[in-house]
């Protein structure tokens, strides 16, 4: 198939590229933007190592085609710190010590914030259940589960001390 | 320099503690650089064809097609990698493994490579070569591949350690390890329990596929950039197989998504070499996660019959275990360590265990974290649980009663130091998991396990900054969060802050040989090359510091990274921070380094007991595990949440072992299910949390007692949800995965059976 | 005089003998012996051995060496995962 | 689409389709964005019913209370396929098109007597869904027809539906078997109207009226789910898989059939 024009918005700056009709967001992210943060587990959608949001949506950037987001805001692990600042979901996976190998990691920091954003108090179960489509091979999810609470339990925190201040 | 490795009871100040690991900020900001994040300029895109059939003749290979493709740049057979192994039947094993020579046997196995400009080209290239096979008949399963008239996946294998013949075999070997009379044994024994069980083949699944991003010049040097747990052994085994000299190939180990035995074993960066070295431009080689399955190494499936005898006083008189281990399609010694660790966790008096290494129509075996270890353990550890319900004995006192100790004489040999069994089991009995209450349709099962662990040559460099920070370098690959203990260790012995370490893993061209990351040997020896290297640094520091004072440098002490003048007639003399020796270095004789190669030998023996519940639903055979403890003797925790971590991480490997993980082949030996949908790995939401247990019994030969922790905690799980899911269903479950329509089957069977029993 | 124990197949190099007898005071000197008394032994080491000392198990380190009365056992060397 | 020379495929949620194509069982030389077509894109609740487009992510429906309400079997099953990053894409349209006999929104939609609204160059018609699947992979759509939307009818007074699926792990698997059931109550609780459906135990998914009748009349006693898991077990027709064995899923269809009759009873307002 011949190559598409695709103009988009990826981690908040906009993005122009060329990719053949049939390529994943996937391949563009890493082979065409240089974003190689989302990894290739699977390539079939069953291991979540690719997980991105596309218009605030999680998705497996294997499963949808580069074409599919022009004028679209793509979101990926690259953006998630702001400048120097870490996103507290990043900054607890360290201190919980949430990562072995670390392949997965990118992943399930999309994952769980896509979480945290719609669901800012998840039980165990609900987390569980939100990052079952994540696959770790080396934790055995304990201190992923473990992190992702602390980070909600931190926000929450932060929520209540900003509101306090607000009266 | 103290080069002693001798267990000495050091206070520390730092090891045992929790800091954020060094690579941690890389890896959650998506910067870390795996092996297929890498790329080079020109780079050229490698796929490899793979033989659709379990064992044909390959009569016929025709490239030319793809050849004359446009954008490709290189297709190889196995014609353009000769045989340069000069009898060396283990490395030719490997080089036909990585490519077809004339016969493919296995489902998967290579045939043909492209390099092309793009993956599409590459992909339209793969599909214009066209080979020529006559298909063989198969054989997958281990024990049909031991009947006489089995189809012979080897013509050239006979058995060692049997009866010598010479007639072609599927059987490459058979080791027998024991010790007394089991016969004699067995004639004492009040109680015998005798049983079969199976085990089918799973993959370590580490969620990286393998990668590689090689370049070879017309020059003869080249450079791979690989995911690899063994970056010095894939260079050895890389140059030797090409005709490349050691020195001129640099392999660098990338980050590693994940490896657990199966990267200690090359399986295509030959192959990207090749590519390269013809196309002579980089060649980027990327498995899919088919390939991985269907190509790269699983674990052995098992078949096996255990036999053990007790006194009524619950004193085991004889043990005996007969295990049959497929090697997938090339001769491995895997059958060898089932039988070397089937027994281990026991004191007997009267031992024989007998291992089989059988080949089959499957890809090559490699080694899975305490590789053999967890089904011969299955096997016996459900014996063990029988024999304990005969006895109508408690199965952790019954265990606790026969459990090996120092001065024993181990199954597979030699006499055991101080050992951790004893103490993991008596935790087990305390720990308040044993005691919890349990739900409608819930069982609790426990079960030991055995690992050996290993050293191996290591080598450490300490290079100390003007500023006093220190930069480390190691040879062993970090696949767990190792650098964080080393830096650790190195800051513990230099008396600075852990902050002021940086530690990184060298490149072949950067360090001597270091062993691949294997058998558990990461932080037992780099952690004893580490200690070393800094011992090695203070003695130059403190060199240093007597040029500074004018004094002799016997007379300087390092005390808490400092050097001290030592005697009253220096007393004037203020001590000297390793930061102000390290500023004024470049006029006390330069850059102060430390450094350490060593063989790190004497890794101490590792031993685990898990307590396992889990619910069954008896309509559907469904299992969930409900809560699940680890406790395991560490040596000593260097960063215990990387400790935690190894014990979680293999536990809930063996559950997924236990209930769902297995490789499906059909009729056509074909693997029906090479992917994470149908090679059932657990998700999040299939496990609780898992709760660890640190014990602390020192290594005698290493200085901080540290043993190996990352193997040994697979071994348990198979057996104690095994155990646990038998005293849920009430049936014995003697296959393993435990999946729900075995499970099903067997509540039916054993109801049938009370049926006829109450009829009769 | 040091009683060296054979496990699995190394017995098959050394005639079928569980042990063999051999003065020495390393690992070198040992293995040296071994293969000038049993040739087929030398396929083997070159395959991998490890040698447990009093139940220490030694891979590589030749130099390690050997009291007098310890209990030798010559084993297949092992990989790890 | 229908003028395409070589194959043309419809892109919905693309759960399928990309694995398909990185398999290379299939080699599109159009793929049409369907989303992009705003029409595809809503649920519409219609004076009969719930009108879902075919381009509607399944977490659309778990985030329409209406929907939830009226039919939570469907947006149950709907929910079921895949994880979180899939549910973001994938389409009932696109689960029934695919045309596994293990889809899981099929069953439910089929127990719910949903319809498939299908556009072609001839025009539009309306299909029932149990019609639209004719094999593993086959669907009765001809060369240039698509489903714009799947229609769903108003629940009747008193319905309740409810499917469940077995599956080995709790999430990212493919049933192995599965039951969906929609039934109406009468006075004292007494079932006047149901519909039972299994799925992956045939090449299709089974529309079982002798289940049905099984448990029409009563008030789901033991021995009318007895009666249900037997029709059930009888009308099972399925094969030896890597996913399961034909003995294992026969007797679980009968198991989940039993289970969803009675939450969908529950559901109904029944006790």
């Amino acid at each position: 198939m011949a190559g598409v024009h695709v103009s988009t918005t990826v981690n908040g700056d906009d993005v122009e590229f060329v990719c053949p009709g049939s390529e994943s967001l996937l391949d563009v992210l890493r082979n065409r933007l240089g974003l190689t943060g989302a990894k290739e587990g699977c390539g079939t959608g069953d291991c979540g190592a690719c997980s991105v949001t596309v218009d605030g949506q999680l998705v497996c950037a294997c499963l949808m085609l580069g074409a599919e987001v022009e004028g679209r805001q793509v979101q990926t692990v690259e953006g998630m710190a702001q400048g120097d600042q870490l996103h507290p979901l990043q900054r607890q996976f360290i201190e919980n010590a949430a990562l072995q190998c670390g392949i997965c990691t990118p992943g399930f920091l999309m994952a769980a914030k896509a979480l945290l954003d719609r669901n800012p108090d998840p039980t165990e179960t609900e987390i569980r259940y939100a990052l079952a489509g994540n696959l770790c091979r080396c934790t055995g999810y304990d201190k992923i589960v473990r992190a992702v609470s602390a980070t909600a339990k931190e926000l929450s925190q932060e929520a209540t001390t900003k509101g306090s201040k607000k009266r | 320099m103290t080069l002693d490795t001798q267990f000495t009871d050091q206070k520390f100040k730092l090891v045992g503690s929790r800091p954020d690991r060094p690579d941690g900020v890389d890896k959650v900001t998506g910067r870390a650089r795996y092996g297929a994040d890498a790329s080079a300029p020109g780079q050229l895109v490698g796929a490899i064809l793979r033989s659709p059939h379990a064992h044909a003749k390959i009569k016929k290979i025709d490239t030319s097609k793809a050849e004359k493709l446009k954008g490709v740049k290189a297709v190889i057979t196995s014609a353009d990698l000769p045989d340069l192994t000069n009898g060396n039947r283990g490395n030719y094993d490997i080089l036909e493994n990585c490519m077809a020579r004339g016969r493919a046997l296995y489902d998967g196995h290579a045939v043909a490579a492209v390099a092309a400009i793009d993956a599409e080209t590459a992909r339209r290239a793969l599909s214009l070569i066209s080979v020529d096979y006559k298909v063989l008949p198969h054989v997958t399963d281990v024990d049909a591949a031991m009947r006489s008239n089995a189809p012979i996946v080897q013509p050239h294998v006979r058995t060692a350690g049997g009866e010598p013949s010479d007639k072609p075999t599927n059987i490459a070997q058979i080791s027998t390890f024991g010790h007394g009379d089991v016969e004699a044994g067995f004639a004492k024994a009040d109680k015998i329990v005798e049983k079969s069980y199976k085990t089918e083949q799973t993959h370590q699944g580490y969620i990286e596929p393998h990668a590689c991003l090689a370049t070879v010049g017309p020059d003869g040097q080249g450079e791979l950039w690989v995911t690899t747990q063994g970056h010095y052994t894939f260079r050895n085994l890389c140059a030797s197989l090409l005709g490349m000299d050691i020195a001129k190939l640099k392999v660098t180990s990338s980050e590693i998504g994940g490896g657990f035995g199966g990267k200690t074993h090359v399986w295509m960066e030959p192959l990207a070499l090749a590519l390269s070295r013809k196309a002579n431009r980089p060649v980027k080689l990327v498995m899919s996660r088919e390939d991985v399955f269907r190509a790269s190494g699983p674990t052995s499936s098992t078949s096996m019959d255990i036999k053990i005898g007790c006194t009524n006083d619950g004193r085991i008189t004889a043990a005996t275990a007969t295990l049959r281990y497929q090697d997938g399609a090339f001769p491995g010694i895997w059958g060898m360590l089932g039988a070397m660790t089937a027994f281990a966790c026991y004191d007997l008096e009267n031992v024989q265990s007998v291992g089989y290494d059988v080949l089959v129509n499957r890809p090559k075996v490699a080694a899975y974290r305490a590789p053999s270890a967890p089904m011969a353990a299955f096997g016996v550890e459900s014996t063990i649980d029988l024999l304990a319900a005969e006895l109508n004995m408690d199965a952790v006192e019954f265990r606790l009663l026969n459990a090996a100790k120092e001065g024993t004489k181990a199954s597979y040999g030699p006499t055991y130091g101080p050992i951790g069994i004893g103490p993991t089991l008596e935790a087990v009995k305390n720990h308040p998991h044993m005691h919890a209450p349990l739900g409608k349709n819930q069982g609790r099962g426990m079960a030991c396990g055995f690992w050996f662990n290993f050293g191996g040559q290591t080598c450490t460099d300490l290079n100390i900054g003007v500023d006093g920070t220190v930069n480390m370098t190691v040879g062993t690959v970090d696949v767990g969060g190792a650098r964080a203990s080393l830096s650790l260790i190195a800051a513990e012995e230099l008396g600075i802050p852990y902050e002021h370490v940086k530690c990184n893993i060298g490149d072949t061209a950067s360090l001597g040989h270091n062993d691949t990351t294997e058998g558990s040997r990461g932080t037992f020896s780099s952690g004893m090359a580490t200690i070393f290297a800094a011992r090695n640094a203070i003695e130059e520091l403190k060199s240093r510091a007597a040029k500074t004072w004018d004094i002799d440098p016997e007379e300087v002490d390092w005390v808490d990274g400092e050097a001290v003048a030592k005697g009253v007639e220096h007393s004037n003399l203020g001590p000297l921070s390793l930061a102000q020796i390290a500023k004024a270095s470049p006029n006390t004789g330069g850059p102060i380094a430390g450094h350490s190669e060593t063989v790190a030998d004497g890794a101490g023996v590792s031993f685990a007991s898990h307590i396992c519940d889990v619910e069954v639903d008896p309509e559907t055979g469904s299992t969930r595990v409900v809560r699940y403890t680890v406790v395991q003797d560490a040596g000593k925790a260097i960063h215990p949440d990387y400790v935690e971590g190894q014990f979680q991480g293999g536990a809930a490997q063996g559950i997924g072992w236990a209930l769902n993980e297995e490789y499906i082949y059909g009729e056509d030996g074909r693997l029906q299910n090479p992917g994470f949908l149908d090679y059932r790995i657990p998700v999040c939401s299939d496990l609780p949390f898992i709760d660890t247990e640190i014990l602390e019994i020192p290594n005698p030969n290493h200085p901080y007692g540290i043993r190996g922790v990352g193997e040994t905690s697979i071994v348990p799980p198979l057996a104690a949800i095994a155990n646990a899911v038998s005293n849920a269903a009430g049936v014995r479950m003697d296959h393993i995965p435990m999946s729900p329509p075995r499970i099903r089957k067997a509540i039916k069977a054993e109801a049938a059976m009370h049926q006829e029993v109450s009829a009769g | 005089m040091l009683e060296v124990q054979l496990s699995g197949t190394l017995r098959d190099a050394a005639n079928g003998a569980a042990s063999i007898n051999i003065e020495a005071a390393t690992i070198r000197e040992l293995l040296r012996k071994v293969v000038e008394q049993y040739p087929r032994m030398a396929e083997k080491l070159e395959a991998g051995i490890a040698v447990s000392i009093d139940g220490n198990i030694f891979r590589d380190n030749w130099g390690e060496a050997i009291p007098a009365q310890a209990e030798i056992f010559l084993l297949p060397r092992i990989p790890g995962g | 689409m229908a003028n395409a020379k070589g194959s043309a495929f419809l892109l919905a949620g693309g759960t399928d389709l990309l694995v398909r194509m990185k398999s290379g069982a299939i080699d599109p030389e159009l793929i049409v964005d369907i989303k992009r077509i705003p029409a595809t894109q809503a649920i519409t609740k219609t004076a009969s019913g719930f009108k879902i487009g075919a381009g509607v992510p399944c977490a659309q429906l778990g985030r329409d209370a209406a929907l939830v309400k009226a039919w939570p079997g469907v947006v149950e099953a709907a929910n079921l396929i895949g994880s979180d990053q899939v549910q973001g894409r994938c389409t009932v349209a696109g689960n029934l098109c695919n045309a596994s006999p293990a889809a899981d929104s099929v069953p439910a939609m089929v127990a719910a007597r949903a319809k498939a609204a299908i556009v072609g160059a001839g025009g539009r018609r309306s299909v029932a869904v149990e019609k639209v699947v004719t094999g593993p992979g086959r669907t009765s759509l001809e060369k240039g027809e698509f489903i714009e939307a799947i229609v769903l009818p108003t629940p009747a007074p008193k319905s309740g539906d409810a499917y469940l699926r077995f599956t080995p792990r709790t999430e990212m698997d493919i049933a192995v078997c599965s039951a969906a059931v929609n039934l109406t109550l009468g006075p004292k609780g007494v079932v006047t109207a149901a519909r039972v459906v299994l799925g992956a135990v045939a090449p299709t998914v089974v529309l079982v009226p002798a289940a049905a009748k099984a448990i029409i009349g009563s008030t789901l006693d033991d021995d009318a789910l007895a009666n249900l898991a037997a029709a059930c077990e009888a009308a099972c027709a399925p094969i030896d898989d890597k996913r399961g064995t034909v003995e294992f899923r026969t007797e679980v269809a009968g198991v989940l059939a039993r289970r969803a009759a009675k939450l969908a009873y529950e559901r109904a307002g029944g006790k």
